[in-house]
């Protein structure tokens, strides 16, 4: 278990504050810059946000986990479905100049964390690895 | 989240209070929408001072809004955005897509 | 899945918190009255500490996993732990006339919860089922 | 949590800010048990007004200090509770074990 905090939410938008409080929480605890905790709380809402929308095309009665590991020097952050595997090749924002609603997700994501990796071992639904190095 | 509408000079105020949301931006499309269908020629004004969190469904709700308010001849604008909140509008590139004031009198210039 | 929330923290103390705040979000999400929130908060935060304390006898390294189910009329709260069994007998607040330091938590709990079960079926460790009608 | 300490008049105030958990509570402890040791014929009195939550091990804490602060002939104080920390007191039967005033003032009769 080491130091992992582990949450399992249905795909239903609603508990979308649970995760983001408990974000809040874990970067109090390991005293990570309240900027810098907004930047995650905002990018693991829109990871979640994604499985929702793209992964279980909006079906609200799925599950997401979400696992927290905080190491010195590293903040990751798995999150996996067992929704429509994602094509890597979509797997991208739209271009910041292009304005229209949508399309900034995977720019938030990209924004605060330095790895964002699709783990391709997973046979079934995504897991999505997301690292941040700490200062 | 919360709205809250009132009328200032013939002109509309929503002020939203707390998180907005994959949850929350559907209650808050179908308020603006329905603001803005009925408004000509008019100020719609939207005050952020109270907005706690918003995320990219959030913003896409606003950009809907404003694309919809082109038509109608009226204008959006937007004040009281907490640091945060105006950071994320930077980085996205809307800071200079929406009318973003510092306060209420600014966006009237009174 | 169902309307299920569940997390899983290290048995460390410093971790409480990130429990208290998702007992929180629950009530907040389900429209429970605040007052019977803090009296949650309360309980499932003694049922976690004497985890800690008796269960894995200050061992910070194991895990608990803390299940949320919220029904109509029904706020369940499921605790597991992989440490020593309770011992069903004293398993029981002490005397709330004789003054000393403990204690409390049991009563703490069982203020707010209409049932308060230790599943015998589970093997290792404990499963402690919590119940709440709601109005 | 945090914990700060201020000297009135030759007697002691401990302002506690934040959560008292089974996380907090042993640097609440240890605070709590070296003010007593050095007291004497003293007030040490602790303000709850921005304590967020109280567990039972703060509480077993508080308890412990009033054991040892009636050895040294000092007083132990509470004040400013708020009404969800004052209702826990209550139903554990401390509310008349322990000392507990409105306001600081209330306290000292000034
Ligand atoms: N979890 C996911 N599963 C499958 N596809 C995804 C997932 N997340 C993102 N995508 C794809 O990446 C695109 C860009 O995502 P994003 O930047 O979040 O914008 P939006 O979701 O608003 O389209 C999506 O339109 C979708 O095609
Ligand atoms: N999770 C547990 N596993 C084993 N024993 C427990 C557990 N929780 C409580 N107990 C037993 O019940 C007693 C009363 O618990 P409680 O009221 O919380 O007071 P305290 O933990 O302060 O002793 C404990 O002293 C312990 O013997």
């Amino acid at each position: 278990m080491k130091d992992s905090v582990k949450i399992i939410i249905p795909s239903h938008p609603k508990y979308l504050s649970v995760v983001r409080n408990v974000t809040s929480k874990i970067g109090e605890i390991y005293g990570i810059d309240e900027t810098i905790v907004n930047d995650l709380k905002l990018a693991i809402d829109e990871a979640c946000t994604n499985i929702i929308r793209h992964a279980y095309k909006g079906d609200t009665t799925k599950r997401i986990i979400i696992r927290y590991t905080v190491n010195p020097g590293q903040y990751t952050v798995v999150l996996e479905d067992n929704g429509i595997k994602a094509d890597k090749n979509k797997l991208k924002g739209r271009d910041l100049n292009d304005i229209k609603p949508g399309g900034l997700g995977i720019h938030f994501i990209k924004r605060v964390f330095d790895i964002f990796m699709l783990d391709e071992k997973k046979k079934k639904g995504n897991r999505l690895i997301l690292v941040k190095y700490l200062k | 989240m919360k709205t809250e509408i009132t009328d200032f000079k013939g002109n509309k105020r929503i002020k939203i209070t707390g998180d907005i949301d994959m949850h929350t931006s559907p209650e808050l499309r179908e308020v603006l929408l329905s603001i803005i269908k009925k408004s000509k020629n008019q100020c719609v004004c939207v005050d952020f001072t109270d907005v706690t969190y918003i995320d990219s469904s959030g913003i896409a709700t606003f950009v809907e809004g404003l694309k919809a308010i082109r038509a109608s001849g009226s204008r959006l604008f937007f004040y009281g955005l907490p640091e945060s909140i105006m950071e994320i509008f930077r980085f996205s590139r809307l800071d200079r897509v929406f009318e973003i004031f510092r306060t209420f009198e600014d966006a009237f210039g009174i």
